[in-house]
């Protein structure tokens, strides 16, 4: 249905409301419905289980994924646009002075929403896909993104 | 015959979220029921005032479970109108995508809980079996099952490349054959139609006076849906029936729900076939304009109404949300008389109860 | 089932120009002096400002003479001047009520024997905000716990 | 009782007929219940040692009753309903033996089996939660609604064999055939008074957890849910031994490994039967499922005797 005429039956419908009062279609037999379900059955039975068998098997994930907190540190500038917008507090920026500052990540707050990757304006922070970090104590989980200690050829640590 | 009190709630197999109600029941009659909200009340409107017009839009995405994508949909439309911001149809269409797929979910995961509190698990498992259809198609859009985070404030930061447009036609009918499918177990399985007919009654005069909205309210008689009432893009271009019945039972319920998920099938089909191109978001400023905005969608429920109050600064002097549950849950007391105990679970995952939604 | 179109119990839903050309010139020439102002809103949203003790007349002649039925909420909110009430309804389009309340004399009168649908949002007002709805037959909690004795918590810490 | 005597009771009592065997069987009947209702529901379904891994959890798990109720009835409940399925079992024959017969034998078992049902409702009342009360009245309610179909339809194929002991009917059949053929409509009301004394899926209205969470067992747990458990199974598996006999016959193939080869397939047959009816429907309601009863279903039992009298002679 191109948009022409979906616009044309609209404009024609306008006058009847374009409302439809909800009736059973087709009359099934009366004894059919007392087996109703058993094609449906019969036909699960063919097909078998539809379950994912995850964690014993491989679970395949779109890229669009957005799983825990990646940054590529050489792109960070420091600028906390992402600090500002995280709705989860789940980053935070201490800075000593203006390359001198540590980008830490909280993954236990994060809320996996992607709003870091969208407000940095230099595609230093991204999400990953990987999603399976699970520990009983949250606080370990803390990493340090980006730690910038002003000597430029010093290798930034991203632990 | 002695009158006893069965608490339903707030933690029972029958509710999937913590509500509580008292139920004064003789012999097998319920006779009255009292209502107790507020164990999910996170103060929502409280803590928007304290988040900057940015980090709201993931606040209001967490409101209900469920329908994530219309509140966050309605909130930047409320914003964007704010700040006088024009979103590109593309953005439009894509946001209207994936209300009517989030539609189709939240009404197929309805049915299985229906089925469940029923006693019929096969229907329970076939509906949410089905439904990974739709998860699957959301999550390759999105990134997430259920929380999309799509809306940003002026559009949409997804876009649909044609062979991701293909994959999904291919899979929305299949979807289809499946919820046909669902559709005439709906109308002709006997015992879930013996469950279903003649309980939980809501006349057409007590849905008005209660302001009742959504397929609860189309049920019995009232011809509402914002998505034709309210005409805006895209749905002023797409060809599509508001579905009604005038019985105002729980079979009447099932009913419009079901035909409603056929219909929001074909929407998508119409919005993915017509999908207009160019940009799918503008740039937002960080600051909103003095001023306020309100703002009506059709949620899987029914009427969300969102109104925003600008003061100049990065966030809202006052965020107003109200979510189509809390008219429902008004009506319960009268749904649940003179209903068979047995019945009280029929009758409450009847109406799609989404509490999450009610309390905030 | 009955043939619904005939019985048109419900009012239609769909002319968009009724608020702004029917009932806001009714509205105006029913209470000349109760009706303050009338403003637009974005999206289509008309705004009439009504005087405190009007409230309840205007309501009860929206429902029973002018066919606006549906409540769609209230919202509540503080400003400088004090507690503001928009009873916001919807007819084809939207129609809100503004009311101003002095921080001295929060109270109004009830519409819920007039709209049952209201009870709830009066009640939600009663504990968010503090505001007495005269009439009310059960102010009961709503959402707070039963043992929150703090202040409503919408207001603003006026220190 | 000569020594001899004493040994082989003693090995019809917990080996072959008795203890041991009945609980491979319910085992069995678990699992393999489970599994239908897994796959044709589009799930995997439990794994073969599922059963006995619930059964030892709950074993270890914590025994909690609440205050003030009376420990000995709270535990004796579950043991009585055990010891009747237990004691039904010698009665019905297994792949054409049964270790004791006497006329009159199958009011015998038909009783036994009808104790559970009264030990759940005394549950209910002992432990005295409100759902358990609930479940308990909602228990007897629908024992008067499922029992006098059951007891009709089972009345047929003795009438046919002209005996009231099962191992008797059981034989008969050997000559005319199976009593299913002769009779379905009495098997269709067998299975369906089954399911309601066994309080399986389309009938679970005592145990229904959307409304009544768990039934009279809300409070059990531990030891004592560990043995309503297998008290429910061993009655299940007596049940479906009873339908077995009652109408698909013994034929005898003179060899005990095919006998029981045959009635293994048989009671299969009947499980599947069970689990394939659990799939298909939505629970009834009680006042909805007291109409069946006493509308249709009596009626229909009493229409099947006429006709089995009007072959008979």
């Amino acid at each position: 249905m191109s948009r022409s005429d979906a616009r044309q039956s609209v404009a024609e419908q306008e006058k009847s409301g374009r409302v439809r009062e909800a009736q059973v279609s087709g009359e099934g037999s009366a004894l059919r419905s007392f087996f109703y379900l058993l094609p449906g059955v019969l036909r699960t039975l063919r097909n078998g289980p539809s379950t994912v068998s995850f964690p014993f098997g491989p679970l395949e994930l779109p890229k669009s994924f957005r799983g825990r907190v990646e940054i590529d540190a050489d792109k960070c500038r420091g600028c906390s646009l992402c600090v500002r917008d995280c709705p989860a507090f789940a980053l935070e920026l201490r800075r000593e002075s203006r390359d001198v500052f540590q980008l830490i990540y909280y993954p236990d707050r994060c809320a996996y929403c992607g709003q870091c990757e969208l407000s940095c304006n230099f595609g230093a922070i991204r999400l990953s896909n990987d999603f399976t970090e699970g520990t009983s104590d949250p606080s370990s989980l803390t990493t340090v993104l980006v730690s910038r200690n002003g000597k430029e050829n010093e290798e930034p640590s991203s632990s | 015959m002695r009158r006893i009190t069965i608490p339903i709630g707030p933690q029972h197999p029958l509710l999937k979220e913590p509500v509580s109600f008292l139920l004064d029941v003789e012999g097998e009659q319920v006779l009255d029921s009292v209502l107790r909200l507020g164990y999910v009340h996170r103060g929502i409107e409280r803590l928007a005032q304290e988040r900057s017009y940015v980090q709201i839009v993931h606040l209001v995405e967490r409101v209900c479970g469920i329908c994530s994508h219309v509140h966050t949909t309605t909130y930047c439309k409320a914003v964007e109108s704010l700040m006088g911001l024009e979103v590109p149809e593309r953005g439009v269409y894509l946001r209207a995508l994936l209300c009517e797929l989030e539609r189709i979910h939240s009404h197929m995961l309805w049915l299985g809980v229906l089925a469940m509190n029923m006693g019929f698990d096969t229907v329970f498992m076939y509906a949410w079996r089905d439904r990974e259809i739709v998860l699957d198609m959301m999550e390759d859009l999105s990134g997430g099952r259920v929380s999309h985070a799509v809306n940003v404030i002026g559009g949409v930061r997804i876009d649909l490349d044609e062979e991701q447009r293909k994959d999904m036609l291919a899979r929305l009918a299949q979807l289809e054959q499946q919820v046909l499918r669902a559709k005439n177990v709906v109308e002709h399985e006997r015992s879930l139609r013996a469950r279903t007919e003649g309980i939980g009654i809501l006349t057409p005069e007590q849905a008005k006076q209660y302001c009742v909205v959504g397929p609860v309210a189309r049920a019995s008689g009232l011809d509402m849906d914002l998505r034709r009432d309210m005409p805006h893009l895209p749905y002023s271009e797409l060809d599509f029936e508001v579905i009604t019945h005038d019985a105002g039972d729980v079979w009447a319920r099932t009913l419009v729900r079901v035909l409603e998920t056929v219909e929001s099938v074909h929407l998508c089909r119409q919005i993915l076939e017509n999908l207009p191109d160019g940009p799918v978001s503008v740039r937002a400023k960080r600051r909103a304009p003095e001023g306020e905005a309100i703002t009506r969608t059709e949620a899987p429920r029914g009427e969300v109404i969102y109104y925003v109050r600008g003061d100049g600064s990065e966030s809202p002097a006052r965020l107003k949300i109200r979510t189509p549950t809390l008219t429902t849950l008004i009506t319960l007391p009268e749904q649940l008389r003179n209903v068979a105990v047995a019945d009280v679970s029929v009758v409450l995952s009847g109406v799609d109860l989404c509490i999450a939604c009610a309390d905030r | 089932m009955t043939a619904r179109k005939d019985s048109a119990i419900d009012p239609p839903h769909y002319e968009s120009g009724a608020i702004k050309e029917q009932i806001v010139p009714a509205l105006q020439t029913a209470f000349p002096d109760d009706i303050l102002d009338v403003q637009t809103m974005p999206v289509d949203e008309t705004v009439t400002v009504v005087r405190v003790e009007g409230v309840r007349q205007i309501i009860r002649h929206l429902v029973e003479e002018l066919d606006v039925l549906h409540l769609s909420t209230i919202t509540g909110q503080e400003i400088e001047e004090g507690i503001e009430l928009l009873y916001h309804f919807w007819r084809g389009s939207g129609l809100t009520l503004r009311v101003v309340l002095p921080l001295d004399a929060l109270e109004v009168a009830t519409v819920t024997d007039i709209i049952p649908g209201a009870a709830f949002y009066e009640r939600e007002i009663v504990e968010m905000l503090g505001v007495t709805f005269a009439g009310h037959q059960d102010p009961l909690r709503l959402f707070l716990p039963d043992d929150w004795d703090g202040p409503p918590p919408l207001r603003k810490e006026r220190s | 009782m000569a020594f001899g005597d004493v040994g082989a009771a003693l090995v019809a009592w917990f080996l072959y007929p008795g203890f041991l065997f009945l609980f491979a069987c319910a085992w069995a009947f678990e699992w393999f219940d489970r599994l239908t209702i897994a796959r044709s529901q589009a799930r995997v379904g439990p794994p073969w040692f599922q059963p006995l891994a619930d059964l030892i959890k709950l074993l270890a798990k914590e025994d909690l009753m609440p205050t003030g109720t009376k420990e000995v009835l709270a535990a004796g409940l579950p043991m009585l309903a055990l010891a009747s399925s237990l004691t039904a079992v010698l009665y019905v024959p297994i792949a054409g033996r049964a270790a004791l017969s006497f006329e009159g034998d199958l009011i015998v078992v038909l009783f036994l089996l009808s104790l559970p049902a009264l030990c759940y409702f005394l549950a209910g009342r002992v432990t005295g939660g409100v759902y358990s009360l609930l479940g308990g009245n909602r228990s007897l309610l629908q024992y008067f609604s499922y029992e006098v179909p059951f007891m009709i339809a089972l009345s047929g194929p003795a009438i046919l064999g002209g005996s009231w002991s099962i191992a008797q009917i059981a034989q008969h059949q050997d000559a005319t055939g199976w009593g299913l053929l002769v009779q379905p409509l009495g098997f269709l009301l067998a299975i369906i008074g089954l399911i309601g004394k066994l309080k399986r899926d389309p009938l679970d209205i005592p145990k229904a957890k959307s409304e009544m969470v768990a039934g009279s067992l809300t409070e059990y747990s531990g030891r004592k849910l560990a043995l309503w458990h297998l008290a429910m199974n061993v009655q299940a598996v007596v049940g479906v031994f009873l339908l077995v006999n009652a109408f698909m016959g013994g034929q005898s193939f003179h060899q005990p490994l095919l006998n029981g080869v045959g009635f293994a397939l048989r009671s299969l047959l009947i499980v599947f039967a069970l689990s394939g009816s659990s799939v298909l429907y939505a629970r009834l309601r009680i006042d909805q499922l007291a109409n069946l009863g006493w509308r249709v279903l009596a009626p229909l039992g009493l229409l099947q005797i006429l006709v089995i009298l009007g072959i008979g002679r």
